[in-house]
């Protein structure tokens, strides 16, 4: 095993932990923003670990830059989708105000 | 098997209709007329050439894309799929005129009517596409056009039965071809090839065919409006405009019974048993007989019609236990029944078709003038509309089977193939059939001798519109005329008048 | 390393099945669609996992697409579901 | 467990979910729901196609079902399409979500 | 270790497909859906499909995704969307426990028998397996699509199956999703779309559409230009850029009405049209229909997977605007077809 496969099996790990940690949120936090909070570390930091550990261990340039590009867009994306998400939730009727009690069921 | 001359005759009675079809949307909606008119002629031509081609070189094939099966897909205009298109080309010409009047004469259509002419010129060469294929795939994607544009003109009079009973259909067609669709991957994984040909040499008796002989079965059964796999049919028939009433009724369930007739035929022999024709042959009696019956229980015209479709596609599906020979019975003395099935088949296929659009197109000009199409709607049509009158005897009197038409030959010729096969049992179905016909058929015809009260609506209905009836009712009696010749042309080649030899190991004991 | 990237998805897996029972808890449509995004995101790191898996690099254009409608998706479920109460597409 | 090869296990999940798709069809009551069955019916069938090229694959799996399955994903889904606005117009039309009232 | 990768994926489709139809809600239905979508786009890649797997993301949960979701205003209530579910009449208060608990699909007035239901499924799901797992080995085509590659025109070889051993298929595929737009339109009042003279000023979706627009449409280019090499090809592409469409028109843009009505109709007939037109047109040369002359059947393809594309993306992006504006009948009206 190469020095390049050991740092790409602890990206890959690292990834690995942030998309547990994000699952582990989703499921424990109380309510939507705090949910909110913890899954955008989960796709930010998760996918770019993994993304970049895969890199290490393709070492082909042309797929380095796709995965880059995959990490990019994702960022884009979730943070928009977080925010529609947030707005969303805010406009229907104060979410905000009892969503720790609808959670209670 | 397939030595006939290539050809571009098959390929241009796809591409024809598709080529007006997309000329037609870009029209507003009265040049869409008469470009769909212009697209009817010029099908209904290159139909006629096309089959005049095939009676001259015996049948036409064209390798599309210049690939030879299995890798490419085989268009082969053979003489069964020559009459289909006939049939379909001369319902469709009449049809269209029809269409063309009804719906110029008609204003309170939504807009969207004129999406009549792309739809149904689609339909058209999805069916041409569905006789010619000789490819289980192609066959698959030619269904699901045929039946995307026919729920397309189900549901174009936009009123919330129609539009329900569209649904429904539209439901069943997709489920139905996902089950074809179940039995063409299972064939293709054992086999290896989607063409016709090649599997019907290499098909083995054994659970995979079994299985997807009964997947594909009951798909194109539910396709067809088969017993019991009827319920959509009247609903859906029976709410549509009259044109689209004929098309649907007449064309597209003969469309996946023209399917399911080549696969039997061709491929699944190994897997079939007597006691599988037996059974499917059951469903055609108990269509035949329960059909006729709802039919005459009926107050609505249109409804009547729906109902006596599931019971004329019934006597189809009594042509498959004809077919399939019995244990110990040797080829050569079979030949003798099967001819006589196989052209009872056609010939059912034809009479029915023509009677029925020219039944559905008779309605319409009924709810035209009547206003609805009640019981009431009939009185005194004899002397208020002698031309659809008449139009409905003929096409009543050909459904029912009386001599000498069309389709007095069919239920002759069914008759014939019962007896001389020895299963005479099937033999009383027909008979009952042809008086329950006979019960609704007078019953219409009693109350259009009745004399009216003159309180019924009488409004003024195109001429075209009675002329269009009159033509296919007596294209419908007629058809015994030319019977001997268009027999010895469909025998010049398999699987015309062929039996089905079952194989060890079918589908049912 | 081929077992490590096995076990990674199927690592990846187990997380998606466990995220699963937010979408059936809800309570909200706005968890739903969380979930819903986060779904997309460990389906994109499996697909990339699986990628250098199978020695396929084309694996990465399905991540890009899925990646792509997914945010459609959320895009179109938020401004379906506001239209009524947002001022409308400019028909007005 | 290891006799059973890869396209094996998807060939058993695609018969369930054929079934699935067939038993939504018939048992579910809202127009939506048996849209959605004829498409799970619909993956089951396409999951045994890519199962079968699977197996039959050389230095690539065997194309053809592929292709049939991208025709046959875009056909369910135009097909899906005019369920679905079949279904809404019925909806808006006269309130109904399911077969019931209908003969 | 990558069996169970195997199992876990299939019982994983199996368990949602099933949950999926038995969901107390509709929302949640569409939100299974997505998922089973996911984990089917995975079994593709598992099985190497990745033609498959693209068309499936696309496609399958892409856009049918955006219809199914764009259906939910009009059958799920809006207080849906914040208080939990149930579809208002149905089995109670504690509808998602109950069916979390096993019970099936909404029985509700006509209580079907449900233990003979399912015994018969259990004996069609055995009986299906049973033929399913015992189909002898046909030995597929790849052979001989794997020989004629080189005759063919394009490097890859689920492209060459679709553009030219069955272009046939294809060609008839693009009709029906003509053939659809036109019965959508069909089903309402023959295609009209409602004027919008200006955008909506979203402070974030107007940006965002502005950045993503372009970049779906450099994507679905380079998926496009891909198919000849490797997976990729005009479906995929067609749906990206249908997704372009949908989110302009979503932001707000005035897609539907920016061109005049016969560039529609070009637009929307181009792909099927010409890809006949082009195989007759050398079809008259002596040839087979669609089949295309070996020096220019790469160049000819991908000018027909590019019409192609163009025409079932504006087919998309239409029968979206179709669906979105089914909700409001009342605006005002301009004719488009």
């Amino acid at each position: 095993m190469s020095v390049a496969d050991v740092i790409a099996i602890v990206l890959i790990s690292a990834g690995c932990f942030f998309f547990l940690a994000g699952t582990v949120g989703l499921l424990r936090l109380p309510d939507l923003f705090s949910r909110l909070h913890a899954l955008t570390k989960a796709d930010n930091l998760g996918l770019g670990l993994v993304a970049a550990g895969m890199a290490i261990y393709m070492a082909n340039p042309w797929a380095a830059l796709k995965l880059f590009f995959i990490w990019i867009f994702t960022l884009l994306a979730s943070s928009t989708a977080c925010y529609l998400i947030s707005r969303f939730a805010r406009e229907q009727a104060g979410v905000t105000a009892n969503s720790g009690k609808e959670d209670e069921r | 098997m397939t030595d006939f001359p290539t050809s571009i005759w098959p390929a241009l009675l796809v591409a024809v209709p598709i080529t007006f079809a997309l000329g037609t949307v870009f029209f507003a909606a009265a040049g869409r007329m008469w470009s769909g008119l212009a697209g009817s002629v010029a099908t209904t031509l290159v139909s006629a050439l096309a089959i005049a081609a095939a009676v001259r070189e015996g049948g036409l094939i064209h390798h599309l894309g210049g690939w030879e099966p299995p890798l490419g897909i085989l268009l082969r205009l053979d003489p069964l799929a020559a009459v289909f298109i006939g049939m379909t080309a001369l319902t469709g010409i009449a049809v269209s005129f029809y269409a063309a009047s009804y719906l110029r004469s008609q204003d309170d259509l939504p807009r969207g009517a004129s999406l009549f002419w792309p739809l149904w010129l689609m339909l058209w060469a999805g069916l041409n596409g569905m006789f010619l294929s000789n490819d289980l795939f192609n066959l698959f994607v030619a269904i699901e056009v045929v039946g995307i544009s026919a729920v397309g003109l189900a549901v174009l009079s936009g009123k919330p039965p129609a539009l329900m009973a569209g649904l429904r259909y539209l439901l069943v067609a997709i489920t139905g071809s996902m089950s074809y669709l179940f039995g063409v991957a299972l064939l293709f994984g054992a086999y290896g090839t989607l063409d016709l040909t090649l599997l019907s040499a290499a098909v083995e008796p054994g659970a995979t065919t079994v299985f997807a002989l009964v997947l594909m079965t009951l798909g194109l059964m539910a396709k067809s409006a088969f017993f019991p796999l009827h319920f959509w049919l009247p609903p859906a028939h029976g709410s549509e405009l009259p044109p689209v009433s004929a098309l649907l009724s007449a064309l597209v369930v003969k469309g996946s019974f023209y399917i399911l007739l080549r696969l039997w035929a061709e491929v699944f022999g190994v897997s079939l048993t007597f006691a599988a024709g037996q059974l499917i042959g059951v469903c055609g009696a108990a269509a035949v007989i329960w059909g006729s019956w709802q039919a005459l229980n009926q107050d609505r015209l249109k409804l009547i019609i729906a109902h006596s479709s599931v019971a004329q596609l019934g006597y189809l599906l009594m042509v498959f236990p004809l077919l399939i020979l019995a244990p110990g019975t040797a080829v050569a003395v079979a030949s003798d029944w099967t001819s006589s099935a196989w052209t009872a088949a056609v010939y059912q296929t034809l009479s029915h078709a023509f009677a029925k659009s020219s039944l559905f197109l008779a309605a319409g000009v009924i709810v035209i003038a009547a206003g609805h199409d009640c019981r009431e709607s009939l009185l005194d049509l004899v002397a208020r509309r002698p031309m659809t009158a008449f139009a409905i005897g003929l096409a009543g009197i050909s459904l029912t089977g009386l001599p000498p038409s069309g389709g007095f030959f069919a239920k002759w010729m069914l008759l014939k193939a019962a007896i001389a096969s020895g299963q005479w049992w099937w033999a009383p179905a027909v008979l009952a059939g042809s008086f329950l016909t006979a019960g609704y058929v007078f019953m219409i015809l009693r109350l259009a001798f009745a004399p009216g009260n003159s309180d019924t609506e009488n409004r003024p209905v195109p001429r075209g519109l009675e002329s269009a009836a009159l033509l296919l009712a007596v294209a419908s009696f007629f058809i015994i005329v030319p019977a001997e010749a268009v027999i010895s042309f469909l025998e010049s080649s398999a699987p015309f008048g062929s039996a089905i030899v079952p194989g060890e190991g079918g589908v049912l004991p | 390393m081929l077992w490590f990237l096995h076990l990674v998805v199927l690592f990846l897996l187990l997380t998606v099945c466990a995220g699963l029972v937010r979408v059936w808890r809800g309570p909200t449509l706005a968890d739903r669609l969380l979930t819903t995004q986060l779904f997309g995101t460990t389906g994109m790191a499996i697909l990339i996992v699986l990628s250098g898996a199978l020695g396929e690099p084309t694996l990465l254009n399905v991540a890009i697409t899925f990646n792509v409608l997914a945010v459609l998706l959320v895009v179109c479920l938020v401004r379906v579901w506001t239209a009524g109460k947002a001022p409308k597409g400019g028909a007005s | 467990m290891n006799a059973m090869e890869t396209y094996q296990i998807y060939l058993t999940a695609s018969a369930v979910l054929f079934t699935t798709g067939l038993a939504g069809v018939f048992m579910a009551r809202h127009f939506f729901r048996r849209i959605v069955a004829t498409k799970i019916m619909g993956a089951g069938v396409f999951l045994s196609l890519v199962s079968f090229a699977e197996r039959d694959a050389l230095e690539f799996a065997d194309p053809v079902p592929h292709a049939m399955v991208i025709t046959g994903i875009v056909v369910a889904v135009s097909a899906a399409a005019f369920a679905l606005a079949l279904a809404r117009r019925i909806h808006q039309l006269t309130g109904e979500h399911d077969f019931t009232t209908d003969s | 270790m990558s069996v169970w990768i195997d199992i876990l994926l299939a019982t994983l489709s199996v368990a949602l497909a099933v949950r999926c139809l038995t969901a107390p809600t509709l929302a949640q239905c569409v939100f299974l859906f997505f998922a089973f979508g996911l984990t089917l786009a995975l079994a593709w890649a598992r099985l190497g499909a990745v033609d498959v797997a693209i068309a499936e993301a696309a496609i399958g949960a892409g856009f049918l995704g955006v219809l199914l979701i764009d259906a939910l205003r009009d059958f799920a209530p809006a207080k849906e969307a914040t208080v939990e579910d149930a579809e208002g009449y149905a089995a109670g208060g504690s509808a998602a426990e109950g069916s979390a608990a096993g019970v099936p699909l909404r029985a509700g007035r006509a209580a079907l028998p449900l233990l003979p239901l399912a015994i018969a499924a259990v004996v069609f799901v055995l009986l299906t397996a049973e033929a399913v797992l015992n189909v002898r080995d046909g030995g597929g085509l790849t052979e001989l699509a794997q020989e004629n590659l080189a005759r063919s025109g394009v490097d890859h070889p689920v492209t060459a199956v679709l553009l030219n051993y069955r272009s046939y298929d294809t060609w008839l595929e693009v009709g029906v999703v003509l053939i659809a737009l036109l019965a959508i339109f069909a089903v309402g009042n023959g295609g009209t779309f409602a004027r919008r003279d200006h955008v909506t000023h979203d402070p974030v979706l107007e940006p965002v559409s502005r950045i993503l627009a372009p970049v779906l449409f450099l994507i679905g280019g380079f998926l496009l230009f891909l198919g000849k090499y490797e997976p990729g090809g005009a479906f995929q592409a067609a749906v990206l850029w249908g997704a372009m469409g949908i989110l302009l028109y979503l932001a707000g843009w005035p897609v539907m009405t920016c061109l005049p009505r016969v560039w529609w109709q070009v637009l929307l007939t181009a792909g099927f049209g010409v890809f006949m037109l082009l195989g007759l047109a050398f079809m008259s040369g002596g040839g087979a229909w669609f089949e295309y002359p070996l020096a220019h059947a790469g160049n000819l393809i991908l000018l027909i997977e590019t019409l192609a594309a163009l025409s079932i993306a504006a087919a998309l992006t239409a029968i979206f605007a179709f669906f979105h504006e089914m909700h409001a009948p009342d605006a005002t009206e301009t004719p488009e077809k």
